[in-house]
């Protein structure tokens, strides 16, 4: 990429062949720029214009003549400083009162520097009136360099460019909500308080395991068919098993939600589920 | 330029683009500006593009032509995963649910009215539904009155999503009526929209409160996090 | 799920989604809804990532991790072929603008008083507009002084942005003893190619243009004009 094309404006590029001129004035090139930096009023505008402020248009100054920060001839920088300001109200710019503020602030710095420095005063920064200037322009500058650095980092758009494949046929999915089992918990503690439930006698609760295998038991059997009693056990989970499956046999068999079946003594047991056992209305009807 | 440039550039074109990109549209980025001598011929670029589709069988996208051009496009294969990028959460679930849910686990098997007797209040089928749908609870059988009404249980997939090896690992009635009564839920939403980075610079302590910072909502985020 | 299907799957995700995605996005696409049985850990998807890092060495693209995730990326050299697939150039930004970006982004939480008291000058409210608008700076929360002053700070989207991964990743702040790299130019030519509205002398701009007035100026001005 071409600097040069950058910069100038196609239709007052001048010759490629050409020195590329410091600036184009109406169309007209200057090799040179002026010592006392003379530019016409137009383009002194714009010049102008693009300062950020006085802090900028010191910084500008001190390194035109290169100058050392941190030892500022104020009087100089002053002088032009004031030229500067002259020359923006010359123009009738708006001039902004920052620009005045530090104006007076130069001013002042000045005079205080012509004044005789009080005998037991010794040299030093806190005695320097310029002080307080100079540490502006230090911070102003490490910031004006900063905005440079960010300007340079890759940029998206400009140096990144993101990348995106077409995405395949889907349907937007909807996710089931999540719930914690610290939730459900809370919601059966609710519901156990309101029906006051855990001073009543018919939660007299049975351990969740003997639930669980009457669930269980109750997926296994069915009205159809027999089950061996016998079946239901599992030797491998050991005394305790064998009477969390008794239990529960037991619980289905008192819910009437299964029957023993045994032909003769000693002959197998089965089990399975009653059909249409004659019962009376129950609760339940009352309710629905 | 060699082939291998010729490919990358191509590429990440059409990686770059929103739309397809013709032979023409590819041919175009090589022309102009000089930055290489000679552009390449269309030849040139359709190996490329057989290349580059060749390239893709072992990848998760690949490159198909369509009317007005060449796209990368996801694998329909993966479409399971991705679409998940898209998904949409759904509205939590309510109170009587969760009520319901709780009675069924713990006094399984039941039947709808038994629930609706211990609630005080009607069991809407949607509720039921929802449940059965999201595979937590079953119908384990019939009770053999009038009406044979359903007998509901809940499943292994019910132990799975709550992490428990059996029903005897939710605890006992005696231990929930003593949980403290902190809805765990606030607590994560709490977390998801505090809106700070973790880059808050803790120089400037006279700046005042940008965000809650008391040692409360600190403990009960940790506490949230534990729980999810 | 080897890692081959694995690394498809994630490399899909991230061309598919129009944002970065983070390590724990990636990991959710894996979970629930029992696709497969063992969802990757957060070590597989990492290497998984990684993997596909190295494999992009050959490519036009790379995978990078900026603020909120991996996204993949052209490779910034072929940046000059990629470009013309839009006529439009990328925004350049004021001085003004980025001075004040930077100061929101070394300096945070900052008030827009002391953006001023540094920078000597009034800041516009377009900028800060500007830059809210972008996304790039936010309302962190008020300084508890009269008048309760905004504080800003640079968000997830400044760091994406500019490929950074975290504040820390910024240039270092210069500390400044003598003025002998300023680059001065920028007063120059920064004018004609000023987007912001609040320097506004387009009528101007046809008129006059001004050149890098020392060498060493204009090497910086090679730099800058590179970059675009």
């Amino acid at each position: 990429m071409n600097s040069t094309a950058n910069v100038v404006n196609e239709e007052s590029a001048p010759p490629q062949d050409a020195i590329p001129p410091f600036a184009l004035v109406r169309g007209e090139a200057f090799n040179t720029l002026p010592r006392d930096l003379y530019i016409p009023p137009d383009a002194l505008e714009v010049f102008l214009e693009t300062f950020e402020g006085p802090l900028d248009l010191l910084l500008y100054l001190i390194k035109r003549q290169n100058l050392e920060i941190l030892d500022i001839p104020v009087a100089e920088i002053t002088r032009q400083y004031m030229l500067y300001i002259d020359l923006m109200k010359g123009l009738q710019l708006e001039l902004v009162a920052e620009y005045l503020v530090m104006a007076a602030m130069l001013a002042e710095i000045k005079s205080r520097m012509l004044l005789p420095r009080p005998p037991g005063v010794a040299e030093g920064e806190e005695g320097d009136p310029r002080a307080e200037l100079i540490r502006r322009l230090q911070e102003y500058e490490r910031y004006k360099r900063a905005a440079t650095d960010v300007e340079a980092l890759p940029q998206l758009g400009r140096d990144i460019f993101t990348v995106s494949a077409e995405r395949p046929d889907t349907q937007v999915m909807r996710l089931a909500p999540q719930v914690s089992l610290h939730e459900v918990l809370l919601a059966l503690k609710d519901v156990l308080t309101r029906a006051e439930m855990f001073s009543h006698h018919h939660v007299q609760r049975e351990a969740l395991s003997v639930r669980e295998r009457m669930s269980n038991i109750l997926g296994v059997v069915n009205a159809d068919n027999f089950t061996e009693f016998t079946t239901l056990f599992t030797v491998e989970e050991g005394r305790q098993g064998v009477v969390v499956t008794l239990l529960a046999v037991l619980e289905l068999i008192k819910e009437s939600l299964l029957e023993l079946i045994q032909a003769d003594a000693f002959a197998p047991i089965y089990v399975k589920v009653p059909r249409q056992s004659i019962q009376g209305v129950s609760d339940e009807f009352a309710t629905t | 330029m060699n082939s291998q440039q010729l490919k990358n550039i191509i590429e990440a074109a059409l990686l770059a683009a929103d739309h397809p990109l013709s032979v023409d549209q590819l041919a175009a980025l090589f022309i102009a500006q000089s930055i290489e001598d000679e552009p390449p011929t269309r030849d040139e670029l359709r190996q490329a593009l057989a290349a580059l589709q060749q390239e893709c069988e072992s990848r998760g996208i690949e490159l198909k032509e369509v009317s007005s051009g060449y796209r990368f496009q996801v694998k329909q294969a993966l479409a399971p995963w991705i679409s998940r990028l898209w998904e949409e959460r759904a509205p939590r679930y309510s109170r009587a649910l969760l009520e319901t849910l709780a009675l069924i686990a713990y006094r399984q098997p039941i039947t709808r009215a038994e629930i609706e007797d211990i609630r005080g209040v009607a069991v809407s089928s949607n509720i039921i539904k929802t449940l059965q749908e999201r595979e937590w609870v079953r119908v384990l059988g019939h009770r053999e009155v009038p009406g044979r009404p359903a007998l509901y249980g809940t499943t292994r997939e019910f132990l799975d999503f709550f992490s428990l090896k059996a029903l005897g690992d939710l605890p006992t009635l005696a231990e929930i009526s003593s949980l403290d009564d902190i809805p765990t839920q606030m607590h994560l939403n709490q977390s998801e929209i505090n809106p700070m980075p973790d880059n808050n610079n803790s120089g400037n302590t006279n700046i005042v409160q940008l965000y809650p910072v008391t040692n409360d909502t600190g403990a009960d985020t940790n506490e949230a996090s534990a729980h999810g």
